[in-house]
């Protein structure tokens, strides 16, 4: 049990981990089988034997051969047994199971965006049903990274260039951590945050209310071109520079003034609302003021629409994700940053 | 059991043959990495094949190999005193290595005219990028074989005590056309014509 | 070794590129080209390189750094054949 | 007779000497200043993690500290250390030879070391350089906005430098053994530096083609290691491990080889089963270099390729076992002296046996997957390569100091400094055991709050090290030049080394010994109590 703060063992929230930890036993067990008794006779025989201590030295053994065999086999078959052990656990966790909820991963400097199979999508954070098999399908757009979830004790890195996957089935329901654990440069240790593991009935109703995001993104999508956003921030011709959206969210974003930011909802309802307030290093304030021209409910639309964006991210060289894969949003399609 | 000690080589032979071995492990790295990538797309790697001058390399081959047997002629003619005749022969070696620099500098100069250094064909990409590395590295220690025995040529008339540096400068020749026996199939040949 | 012996040995290196260019003509594929490759080099660390009359020690050191080569390719290739 | 010290005191007799033993000294002095610059760069690591988001650097300073003192740990102290220092200066001594095969070319190691380490340092002045020592594609060559070219240029210096220093003593070994010196009769130390050049010679080419092919990458923008162009970045991963997994058996190896001479000298034991240990170092040095994919077992690579590196691994830590049993069994029925040398030698076996068996906790497959990437492996080849590398370094320095100098260190300092960095490295690093095993992953600037407390230790711990490590450059400084005078053989040990005068003249030897006996001789009938 951990004290007031004091961590000793980390929770287990699956079978699985709960098997690793006894595979952790094991080797405590066996490693301890091995070395103590050698690191007990190192201390004995040093103090028996010390200089000046009267000790029995008669005739001290020079070479040994069944002794030297005895303990250069007998550790290496009790490891051997763990070899097979740790080695069996591996396979069984490598194959992905035929049925199971397929959340697509896309990785990239320096967040994690999941895409679940309705179209839900979230950043940094990972809902998930709890007794249920979730597989993750997992690409990157930039680096290697490593999607690690100590709570069910597995990682997998993540390629670009490549599918690669991690299965869990999660069966207890609370807050973990997730991490990448492949250092990916600036910010790896902020990437990644929480992973949910939620009673199912409480993922239908969390699926239901992501679901209202993305409706509001389309929604806002539809604004983006009515009142006339995509003008310059999507049209490169366009006679105004204005700074292109993609992936702008949950970012760091360098202001004129010297100042950096973090991209997040009250950044962008400011930037609607009150755009001469922050203007991003290198552009000028061009953006006509949309206090009073919109509605509350169009600006959260506008927003959730932006943060959206953030989620499809760019599309360069993209891979072939599998069918439920995140879909490009239009805007980003073929945009540099 | 003294008797071990006598019949080690004596060092620098040694020393040179533990040089190549590090050697071979170099340009070894690179030969995997070689083998992967066609191993991984053998057609756009038979692609890029095509794509070369094989007569330029099947020559260039010629004159290493010819070369080879040059600096095996001096090295016999040192050993037999003929330092004279050892001197010709690695001038000559040393002339060979020279033209195939300037025939390799020439298809490097006419493969970036065609558009093939750093080639906008992705599939084109990975090969041409090993072929400039790989050759490129064996070029490099070409001209230092080159260097090497125009100057032993040089040594060897005036003085026959380096009569054992122009052996072990052979070695080092010969093992730069090894090199080149292996890159040849591997780059020219992979194409079948 | 000879003058003889190094002018033969030569001859032969010429006769092998020969050969594989014939080979690559005749459609029979990269493991010919590959074996008559090796079997230049053999030619020119046996005779050229003097392996043939060489200390232990020497062809020790050679054919180690093959083995070790060996090593490199073997177990690399044995993730890249089996992913 | 002048002594190699008093062969002349100008700087030129230093930096064009050809002498093995000043070039030894040369590689200490350059690797301690290395040393303390790596040991900086930890200072900073260790301070900002006293507080999870201490921002006490910034993120991407963080990111340059772990990479210099990653970079400079390894490559410019910790593979150079035992081998460069002692190897040069111990192998003609303790074989019967008056210097190295080529004592220029040695030369020309130092100084190709040298300027790997100032292109090296130059790199990492003008900026810094943030990949990690690992230098992973495709991040090392197409994300990273560093300087990865100016330091992977030193780093590839410095590996021709290992390369020639490898050739150099294994053609010594082969060919200046003193008469009568078999291989049966070498002092294993001997065998130890053999068995490492063997890997230096082997390994390091692989090395330097790899970072060429990634420096070639950066400046000309191919794309080897580059999927977007067809390539792989696991063939990197491959190529690099290659090299630097045998890498830390250039740092054990000699290590292991160091322990031999002191568990025998201070208990005045042969070595138990002299063939045993002599097989299992070349055992690891061979078996090294087939385990090297143990460090990709979640980097995608094949379930097949992981079963064959997992089972390998397991089987290399039979013949490190070995030595271990056999150090037991040594001291067994022996005269047990706890000198300083020994201390930081008895030190090695206990840190040295935590980091060996947590190797096989990172060589089951099932659990290294959960582990990997976190404090679990920090800790444990920081285990490896300071437990042991360093702590067999310490116990060298200290055994060979009068040797070397001609001067007695003050032997309770030296006990001190030895117990207080056993002491601080066990603080510094178990907490980072228990903190990979909770799950936080290395080379994180920032970490959930629930770690502070294992990470305060580690950093309290990390103080009592530095002291350690301090602690000896001061006395050892102070007795170069005003420690008492040494003995010829201050410890009474066996070895062609401690028969001429301390410190030794330049030739060495001035009449090369005929040897006709085993090493370790320490007679039985001394035994007979």
């Amino acid at each position: 049990m951990a004290m007031s703060g004091i961590a000793f063992w980390p929770v287990a929230a699956s079978s699985y981990a709960a098997q690793i930890d006894w595979l952790f036993v094991a080797l405590v067990v066996v490693t301890g089988a091995i070395s103590v008794p050698a690191i007990t006779a190192l201390v004995w025989f040093a103090v028996k034997y010390r200089e000046g201590n009267p000790a029995d030295r008669r005739q001290p053994p020079q070479r040994k051969v069944w002794l030297e065999i005895g303990w250069t086999t007998v550790p290496f078959v009790l490891t051997l047994a763990v070899f097979v052990w740790a080695a069996a656990l591996y396979r069984d966790h490598a194959d992905l199971p035929a049925e199971g909820l397929e959340i697509s991963v896309v990785a990239k400097q320096w967040m994690f965006k999941f895409q679940h199979p309705g179209g839900q999508r979230e950043l940094d954070e990972l809902h998930v049903p709890a007794g249920q098999n979730v597989k993750l399908l997992m690409t990157s757009q930039d680096v290697i990274h490593s999607l690690f979830l100590p709570a069910l004790r597995i990682k997998q890195d993540v390629l670009p260039g490549r599918v690669t996957a991690l299965w869990f089935k999660a069966d207890r329901p609370g807050v973990y951590h997730l991490h990448c654990a492949e250092y990916c440069g600036t910010n790896h240790s902020l990437m990644g945050t929480r992973f949910v593991v939620m009673r199912p009935e409480e993922y239908q109703a969390w699926l239901t209310h992501a679901g209202e995001d993305t409706a509001l993104a389309a929604e806002g999508g539809r604004l983006f071109r009515e009142v006339g956003c995509s003008g310059c921030h999507e049209n490169r011709n366009s006679p105004v520079r204005a700074p292109n959206l993609c992936g702008v969210f949950g970012s760091s974003v360098a202001l004129a003034d010297g100042r950096v930011v973090v991209a997040d909802e009250a950044y962008i309802r400011d930037s609607i609302l009150l755009p001469g307030r922050d203007i991003v290093a290198g552009f000028k304030n061009d953006m006509p003021n949309f206090t009073g021209k919109l509605t509350e409910a169009q600006v959260q639309a506008l927003v959730a629409y932006v943060k959206s964006l953030a989620l499809a991210g760019d599309e360069v060289g993209r891979v072939q994700l599998p069918p439920n894969g995140l879909a490009a949003g239009s805007v980003c399609r073929g945009a540099v940053r | 059991m003294a008797e071990d000690t006598a019949v080690a080589p004596s060092p620098a032979p040694l020393g040179m043959w533990v040089f190549l071995a590090s050697e071979v492990m170099m340009f070894g790295g690179l030969f995997m990495a070689l083998a992967v990538m066609r191993w991984r797309d053998a057609a756009a790697w038979k692609d890029g094949s095509r794509h070369l001058h094989l007569w330029l390399g099947t020559a260039n081959t010629a004159i290493l190999l010819v070369s080879s047997a040059v600096v095996a002629l001096a090295v016999t003619a040192v050993r037999r005193g003929r330092r004279k005749e050892a001197a010709w022969e690695l001038g000559i070696a040393a002339v060979l290595g020279l033209a195939f620099l300037i025939v390799k500098a020439t298809e490097w100069g006419l493969e970036a005219r065609e558009g093939l250094m750093l080639p906008q064909q992705p599939s084109l990409r990975l090969f041409f990028d090993f072929y400039y590395v790989a050759t490129g590295l064996h070029a490099l220690h070409l001209t230092v074989g080159v260097v090497l025995v125009a100057a032993l040529g040089f040594l060897i008339r005036r003085n026959p005590g380096h009569a054992g540096a122009v052996e072990l400068g052979g070695l080092y020749w010969h093992f730069v056309d090894v090199v080149w026996i292996f890159l040849y199939p591997i780059l020219y040949l992979a194409a079948s014509r | 070794m000879t003058p003889l012996g190094a002018i033969l040995v030569g001859i032969g290196l010429l006769a092998l590129l020969a050969a594989t260019v014939g080979a690559t003509f005749s459609g029979l594929g990269s493991w010919a080209n590959m074996v008559i490759a090796a079997a230049k080099a053999a030619l020119v660390l046996w005779f050229f390189m003097e392996l043939r009359s060489g200390n232990g020690l020497l062809r020790l050191v050679a054919f180690g750094s093959l083995a070790w080569l060996a090593i490199l390719f073997g177990l690399g290739f044995s993730d890249w054949l089996t992913r | 007779m002048n002594t190699y010290l008093q062969a002349g005191y100008g700087l030129r007799s230093w930096l064009l000497t050809t002498d093995h033993k000043r070039i030894a000294l040369l590689y200490l002095v350059s690797i301690t200043f290395f040393f303390f610059i790596g040991g900086g760069a930890a200072t900073l690591i260790r301070l900002n993690l006293v507080v999870p988001d201490s921002g006490l650097i910034s993120a991407d300073s963080y990111n340059r500290a772990f990479t210099i003192h990653s970079v400079v740990m390894v490559w410019f102290f910790l593979i150079p250390s035992i081998p460069a220092v002692f190897g040069n200066f111990l192998l003609p001594l303790m074989i019967g030879a008056r210097d190295l095969a080529f004592p220029r070319l040695n030369l020309l190691s130092w100084y190709l070391f040298m300027a790997g380490g100032t292109v090296a340092l130059w790199g990492l002045i003008i900026g810094g350089v943030d990949t990690g020592w690992t230098f992973y594609t495709p991040f090392s060559t197409t994300y990273s906005n560093s300087h990865v070219v100016t330091v992977l240029t030193g780093v590839v210096i410095a590996g021709f430098s290992s390369i020639l220093t490898g050739l150099n003593l294994v053609v010594t070994t082969h060919t200046l053994r003193a008469p009568g010196m078999v291989w049966m009769r070498l002092p294993l130390f001997v065998w130890a530096i053999y068995a490492t050049a063997l890997i230096l010679i082997l390994a390091t080419p692989i090395l330097a083609v790899t970072l060429i092919l990634v420096a070639a990458d950066r400046i000309g923008g191919l794309g080897l290691f580059d999927p977007r162009f067809g390539g792989d970045p696991l063939l990197f991963q491959h190529l690099f491990w290659f090299y630097s997994h045998p890498a830390v058996y250039i740092m054990v190896l000699p290590a292991m080889g160091v322990i031999n001479e002191l568990v025998t000298c201070f208990s005045r034991r042969r070595i138990f089963g002299y063939r045993f240990v002599a097989a299992a170092t070349l055992g690891i040095a061979s078996i090294g270099f087939l385990v090297w994919g143990h460090h990709m077992f979640v980097a995608g690579m094949s379930v097949y390729a992981s079963f064959v590196f997992s089972i390998l691994t397991f089987v290399v830590a039979v013949p490190s076992g070995v030595k271990v049993y056999n150090w037991t069994a040594t001291l067994y029925k022996g005269r047990v002296q706890f000198k300083a040398p020994m201390l930081f030698g008895l030190g090695f076996i206990g840190l040295f046996v935590m980091g060996g068996v947590t190797g096989l906790f990172l060589a089951s497959l099932a659990f290294d997957v959960h582990v990997t990437d976190t404090y679990f492996v920090v800790a444990h080849f920081h285990f490896i390569m300071v437990g042991g590398t360093v702590s067999a370094y310490m116990g060298a320095l200290h055994f060979w100091w009068p040797k070397m100098t001609g001067r007695m260190y003050p032997e309770r300092w030296g006990q001190a400094s030895a117990v207080l960095i056993f002491a601080g490295f066990l603080l510094t690093f178990l907490p980072q055991y228990l903190l990979g095993w909770l799950g936080m992953p290395r080379r994180y600037w920032h970490y959930p709050p629930e770690f502070q407390v294992w990470n305060v230790l580690s950093s309290a711990g990390a103080s009592v090290l530095a002291l350690g490590y301090l602690l000896p450059l001061a006395y050892l400084l102070w007795s170069a030049f005003f420690g008492p005078p040494a003995p010829d053989n201050p410890w009474g040990a066996k070895g062609l080394e401690w028969t001429i005068p301390s410190p030794p003249p330049k030739e060495n030897f001035v009449e090369i010994p005929h040897v006709d006996e085993p090493a370790y001789n320490y007679g039985e009938e001394d035994s007979h109590g």
